[in-house]
């Protein structure tokens, strides 16, 4: 198998970019906002709702959605299935700049994001939320680490920076060629750490609700919840790929690249099977069951998430003719990582329910379009790394083996 | 190809841990509660609804003033819940009894931080800034937070307040038990000192239990058989006594369990001296290895270029 | 039963507004009084000044009561022959220091024992409990037993204010008779307005008051539906008036001066 | 008269500022004067003239942060001077009541009683009903501290006084006199105003009879009061009200009341009479124009002395006819005496109500075996006028009375000692029954 990653060669300013801009403006307009009349001036959060969209979407969807990253890496660098290794670039890249808008959102959200370092200084080692911050960072770090070959093989021996800055080219030369020794030695080192401190916190972001047993709604409050998010968070890793390697080759007008995702898939059946098969579990064993019909807001989200999110795309995926189809590929991972993100929100925003204050929270448009901002400065920090970084695998004209 | 078997078993290993962790460490969970704190006790049967606590709480504490006096008892029928600013508030029920004179006989309840013996807001916080002291106060200390607002999912009493509207030095607001007046200055809280009826009793937690004991004992007609606080939550420093049934109080039931133990020992058992990353680190480099042997065994697979870039593609990306 | 003799005669007139006797200093100025020294206090009361005497002293502490019924505390009392005749104050000012020490908020009460005594005609329905001492007096004041609040020794004492209040206004409520609000009883100190006033010199009356309703904005707006800014209100005793609200000096209200 | 069209002279006891005509604007809170009520410094006044400005010498900042509870000083600087004066109109107020002497006021004398802790406050509402104007807000009486038993000795004297406060009000026995430190107004003649050529008289009392812009006076020091039947209602004469002019003499105000009614009890009054201008044709009172509004003003009474032109401006303003004719007639104003509480040693003593008794030495005329009971000196000890009249007060002609209250004219047949009270004979009257 060939593949070889190289810069897309497109242009830049689409109509959809363009659009793209347009929201991170509008996102930007609520940060500042936010940053000036604080976070009740922009949100609806409440003494009884204090996490509300950026939590759920922002910083827990995000995190779930980056697992993609580690994921492939597992599959590609860990088990060494080279086959998938042309997936592994635009993985990387979505997880880093998914964990990098994780923590920029978890910058609005907190209140003294100037703070944002104390835990480092305070350690709190009973806090998940402590441990989850620390995997985030390091992870980040790594993810970073992970990305830098990227950069290395772009600009190693040509940079060229203009004007006045020209005298910076040939310190930044050095220190990209220093990293071009180093790093591949240690790249070993980093890969599986990447792996350890996604599954730590991945687990934990689960364990982050358990310390509220009476806010959290029943058929998502459980004990084996950080293993769900772990789970769920592993299966959607590949539909993610498939997610957005087929909107980046759609769009940008690139191989398909079925080949990979096809059998790529067939390790979601397994996860997402045992993570159905966990979820199922949990609620018969806690007999939990009983409060699925319901019908209030919170069980018809959680029936939503398992339906849509988790049983139907399974089906679909069971069967190796939808799996060769483009389409019905797209369309079963895109439920299934519209179920993770369904079942973050839920767990986080849904089926959070303080029982006294009784409180019901909806996002307000600042904290809505914070959070659509950011999303579109991802994507478009996505486009613009993908034009001028080898991240997106050449199109070629013959097929590879 | 189905699934790699190592994969299969990692999984299962990481699932154990977890599910065999919960059970095994169930009692291996520690409190870390004070072992005589101070406490308070409200007999919401001598409560008169005058707001005064309110009022000193609000002075000692240097909180704005309120939009409205505290004199304006109208204000008790709307069921207001502590804030930002004001870490107490009183709230009127009634239950429809009625009294000889046809009024309707009211139940107050004051409500502010209940200072749980293992609060879920300490276990949770991010960065130590809310703390347990000896003396019974969970303790917030602005310098070390972050404004992640965990404290305030964490809380089942559903306490914590939060200024939202301060963009850049937001505190959580809670009641703070008077720590400085009741550690330092040696003097009562603000609320149980001004309180005309002494519907706050405040002394050593133990000692109000059983104060609470001796007035449900000799009085069985005015009270509820039940401290409120005494188990709730594993134990509260303020607690509750009432002639009238706590649910009907906006005082919801709650688990006797501390709030934290379950993540804490699921944390703790995952966690602890980070055996399970180390583990899972050693597995997985042992897979790494396994599967970079095979795959040099299988000269490279399909891939084109030299060996050295092969190497490096293949660690890589 | 009628056997009243001039002393008691004396006691019970003295009792009835709850004076002693002294001679009667009657205004000798009946000229215009403009004139008059405003400072010169010509009489106080001596069981005023009695009354705050006693208000200041703070009295040794039982520390062990006797733990009796009421009904077995009636049949004390009333077997040592102690009835409301006995009384020895009729007159007292709340105004301890042991309450004033952490509590300034609310001036003194004054509380006409002679009074409750005469209404309840029961001493045991006060003073509940006698000191275990044998040798103490059979009655004795509320402070002596209700001093701090939170004894570490007596868990179940109430402090001297909650006793004041609880025995004040369970009674009171208990009776359906007299006042059960803060005001009923004590005027409400204010505090000192000193550092809390922000004016710059030579204002203007209105920022004078928009400086008032700064922090008192409710009374303000309690102040615009009352008779003394309106002069008018509702006339609730006058014949053939009683339902109208607008009656006043400010509309239709005459005189003849 | 009436506040109408002179407004920047009577409110100059407003607790407001600028209420100068009627455009004042009763919704601007900025507009209260909290000063006038909350002062403690001693140094707030208002300019009389002024529409309750406050007069621009006063340092308006010391003054707020001396803020402070009312006071009789605060409460009396409007409540002592009404009608012009110290004591004109409230026969019992006056600024004695800052320093008062025992005899004065027993309440706010020695034991330094503030007006509030009377008149309980609620929300800037101000508890007490007064029998000059029809505003009430909120009730408070003797009774609510003394209780309707206020006598609460066990003795039999106790017992006949306790009895003797359902039919008979607290201060017809503990006032019996009023304006007893200050003399009062008790007539006005608005008929005999315009004279800037007469001199003013001075009284026995130094009170001077005479004041071109109101006409004539008479004052009283320590007056006895006039005894009416009064049940809580007052019967009042509103602006507007068509009045029988063929009465030799009208009651603006009148406390109802009467024997047969429960609820009345026997209270002492004042009574302000005057002579006040009435509407000829339109049988109502007339509102004057006095108080210049301005240099220019045309029509003020106080500038021009035209009373005709006062009338007209006086009643256009007040949105009433005018025919054009007045005359003047005769009207009472009833002012009960409420205040100047005198010591319980200086009530009225039984006998100087009830002529009867003085000659009894014992109680046997009812109760059998009294003997060891000095009667006498419970009978007779009571208010001393003649101690009183070497103190200076003007009462030496109540020495020795025995008819202090003239019981017929109240509508008992005579003594009710002798003749049965209200609703039941006494067993010693001589149609006797139980």
């Amino acid at each position: 198998m060939t593949h070889h990653a190289a810069p897309v060669k497109a242009k830049f300013w689409t109509p959809g970019v363009v659009v793209l801009a347009f929201l991170m403006a509008a996102g930007a307009a609520a940060i500042i906002a936010r940053f000036i009349g604080g976070i009740g001036y922009v949100s609806n959060l409440t003494t009884a709702r204090p996490w509300g969209l950026w939590i759920g979407v922002d910083v827990a969807s995000g995190v779930a959605l980056a697992a993609g990253g580690f994921t492939t890496a597992f599959l590609a660098h860990i088990i060494g299935r080279h086959y998938y290794e042309p997936v592994v670039r635009p993985a990387l890249l979505t997880a880093m700049l998914g964990y990098t808008f994780v923590v920029l959102g978890l910058m609005v959200d907190i209140g003294r994001s100037w703070a944002i370092w104390k835990p480092m200084l305070y350690w709190n080692p009973t806090s998940v939320l402590f441990e989850v911050a620390m995997c985030v960072m390091f992870y980040l770090n790594v993810l970073y680490l992970e990305f830098l070959p990227i950069v290395v093989e772009r600009f190693k021996g040509g940079v060229n920076l203009p004007g006045p800055l020209a005298a910076l080219n040939g310190p930044i030369d050095g220190l990209l060629k220093l990293a071009d020794t180093i790093l591949p030695k240690m790249m070993w080192f980093f890969i599986i750490a990447g792996v350890v401190l996604s599954c730590m916190h991945q687990s934990s972001l689960g364990s982050l609700m358990l310390i509220a047993p009476t806010k959290l709604h029943p058929l998502w409050y459980t004990p084996i919840l950080p293993l769900l998010f772990l789970t769920s968070a592993i299966a959607v890793g590949y539909p993610m790929v498939v997610f957005e390697a087929t909107l980046a080759t759609k769009s940008l007008k690139l191989d398909s690249e079925m080949k990979l995702l096809t059998p790529l898939t067939r390790f979601t059946i397994f996860l997402l099977g045992l993570y159905l098969a966990l979820k199922v579990g949990d609620i018969v064993v806690r007999g939990t069951y009983v409060y699925l019909l319901d019908f209030t807001a919170q069980t018809n989200a959680f029936l939503i998430e398992m339906v849509f999110g988790v049983i139907v795309p399974w089906l679909m995926l069971l069967s190796p003719k939808l799996r060769r189809s483009r389409q019905a590929l797209f369309i079963a991972c895109t439920m299934i990582v519209g179920g993770v993100l369904v079942n973050r929100i839920n767990v986080f925003v849904v089926g959070y329910r303080p029982p006294i204050s009784e409180a019901n929270y909806f996002p307000a448009i600042g904290e809505i379009l914070v959070t659509v901002g950011l999303i579109a400065a991802l994507m478009f920090v996505y486009r613009f790394i993908v034009t001028y970084l080898p991240v997106l695998n050449k199109p070629e004209q013959e097929v590879s083996a | 190809m189905g699934l790699n078997r190592r994969d299969f078993f990692k999984y299962m290993a990481v699932a154990g841990a977890t599910v065999a962790g919960s059970e095994r460490s169930a009692h291996a969970w520690q409190s870390r509660a004070p072992s005589d704190p101070y406490g308070c006790l409200v007999d919401l049967t001598r409560c008169i609804g005058c707001r005064k606590c309110e009022e000193a709480c609000n002075r000692v504490n240097a909180l704005p003033a309120p939009d409205r006096s505290f004199e304006d008892l109208t204000l008790l029928d709307k069921k207001r819940r502590p804030d930002e600013r004001a870490y107490t508030v009183v709230n009127r029920y009634v239950s429809g009894e009625i009294d000889k004179r046809d009024q309707l006989v009211p139940t107050f309840v004051k409500l502010q931080c209940m200072h749980c013996q293992d609060p879920a807001c300490v276990s949770a916080c991010i960065a130590v800034a809310l703390t347990k002291k000896e003396n019974g106060a969970v303790h917030y200390d602005v310098t070390k937070c972050i404004g992640c607002r965990y404290c305030m999912v964490a809380c089942p009493f559903e306490i914590p307040a939060y200024e939202y509207h301060d963009p850049i030095t937001p505190r959580v607001m809670k009641c703070t038990f008077c720590y400085e007046r009741v550690e330092s200055e040696k003097k009562l809280p603000g609320c149980a000192e001004i309180c005309p009826v002494e519907a706050i009793t405040f002394g050593r937690r133990k000692d109000l239990i059983k104060v609470a004991r001796q007035r449900i004992k000799k009085n069985p007609g005015r009270y509820i058989d039940h401290v409120y606080g005494e188990k709730e939550v594993g134990g509260t420093s303020w607690m509750y006594l009432s002639g009238v049934p706590f649910e009907k109080l906006g005082l919801n039931a709650l688990p006797e369990k501390p709030m934290p133990q379950l993540a804490e020992t699921i944390q703790h058992s995952l966690f602890s001296y980070l055996w399970s990353p180390i583990v899972l680190f050693g597995m997985l480099g042992g897979v790494m290895w396994a599967s970079k042997d095979k795959s040099d065994r299988a000269g490279n697979g399909g891939r084109s270029g030299n060996g050295k870039e092969g190497d490096y593609k293949g660690r890589m990306l | 039963m009628t056997r009243t003799g001039p002393g008691v005669i004396l006691t019970i007139t003295a009792a009835l507004a709850g004076i002693l006797f002294s001679t009667p200093a009657l205004a000798a100025n009946p000229s215009p009084a403009e004139t008059a020294a405003p400072e010169k206090v010509v009489w106080t009361a001596p069981d005023q000044e009695e009354a705050e005497k006693r208000a200041e002293e703070v009295v040794p502490f039982v520390e062990a009561v006797m733990d009796e019924c009421r009904l077995c505390r009636q049949q004390r009392l009333r077997d040592v022959g102690l009835s409301v005749k006995d009384q020895s104050e009729s007159y007292f000012l709340l105004n301890s220091p042991i309450i004033r020490k952490t509590e300034d908020h609310y001036g003194p009460v004054r509380f006409m024992h002679a009074k409750h005594a005469g209404v309840t005609k029961d001493c045991a329905l006060c003073h509940h409990y006698r000191p275990l001492d044998e040798t103490a007096s059979e009655t004795t004041r509320c402070s002596a037993c209700h001093q701090e609040p939170f004894n570490k020794d007596h868990p179940e004492r109430l402090g001297l204010k909650a006793a004041y209040h609880q025995q004040c206004m369970g009674c009171h409520q208990e009776m359906d008779k007299g006042p059960i609000d803060c005001a009923g009883c004590h005027r409400k100190n204010v505090p000192d307005h000193k550092d809390l006033i922000q004016l710059a010199a030579n204002p203007e009356p209105f920022e004078v008051t928009s400086e008032c309703l700064r922090c008192h904005k409710p009374a303000g707006e309690d102040m615009l539906k009352s008779a003394h800014w309106l002069w008018k209100g509702p006339s609730p005793y006058t014949l053939h008036h009683r339902k109208e609200v607008e009656l006043g000096k400010a509309t239709i209200a005459t005189n003849n001066f | 008269m009436s506040i109408i069209s002179n407004e920047a002279r009577c409110t100059s006891c407003h607790a407001g500022y600028g209420w100068k005509d009627a455009t004042f604007d009763f919704t601007d809170m900025t507009k209260i004067d909290c000063l006038v009520c909350h002062d403690t410094s001693g140094t707030y006044k208002k300019t009389p003239t002024g529409a309750g400005m406050p007069d621009p010498t006063v340092d308006l900042v010391a003054v707020a942060k001396s803020v402070g509870p009312t006071s009789r000083k605060t409460c009396g600087d409007c409540h002592f001077n009404g009608g012009g004066g110290e004591a004109v109109k409230h026969s019992d107020l006056s600024r004695q009541l800052l320093h008062p002497e025992r005899s004065c006021d027993v309440h706010m004398g020695g034991y330094d009683f503030q007006c509030s802790e009377c008149h309980r406050t609620r929300n800037h509402k101000i508890a007490g009903r007064s029998s000059s104007v029809p505003v009430v807000e909120g009730s408070f009486s003797c009774q609510n501290c003394h209780t309707g038993k206020p006598h609460n000795g066990a003795k039999l004297l106790d017992h006949h006084l306790n009895k003797h406060c359902e039919t008979i009000d607290c201060n017809t026995c503990h006032a019996p006199v009023y304006a007893k430190c200050k003399p009062t107004k008790v007539f006005w003649d608005w008929s005999k105003a315009g004279d800037k050529e007469r001199k003013p008289k001075k009284d026995k009392y130094g009170m001077e009879d005479y004041n071109w812009k109101k006409g004539e006076f008479i004052w009283k020091e320590s007056p006895k009061p006039v005894y009416a039947w009064y049940g809580g209602f007052m019967k009042r004469v509103l602006l507007g009200d068509r009045l029988d002019l063929s009465q030799p003499e009208i009651n603006i105000t009148e406390p109802v009341g009467s024997i047969n009614d429960p609820n009345s009890r026997i209270s002492p009054f004042k009574i302000m009479k005057g002579v006040q201008p009435v509407d000829a044709d339109y049988k109502h009172l007339l509102v004057p124009h006095l108080f210049p509004r301005d240099k220019e003003d045309k029509t003020a009474y106080w500038k021009h002395r035209d009373w005709q032109k006062a009338f007209v401006d006086g009643m256009k303003a007040a949105d009433m006819k005018y025919s054009g004719k007045y005359e003047w007639i005769t009207t009472n104003m009833y002012w009960g005496v409420e205040h100047e509480v005198m010591p319980a040693d200086m009530a009225l003593s039984c006998v100087q109500c009830h002529e009867s008794l003085k000659g009894e030495r014992t109680c046997n005329r009812c109760h059998q075996d009294s003997r060891d009971v000095d009667f006498k000196t419970i009978a007779h000890k009571g208010t001393d006028f003649s101690y009183m009249a070497s103190k200076g007060r003007d009462v030496s002609h109540l020495v020795g009375t025995t008819d202090y209250i003239d019981f017929k004219g109240l509508g008992y047949k005579g003594d009710p000692i002798i003749h049965g009270g209200r609703f039941k004979k006494l067993p010693m009257g001589y149609k006797a029954e139980k």
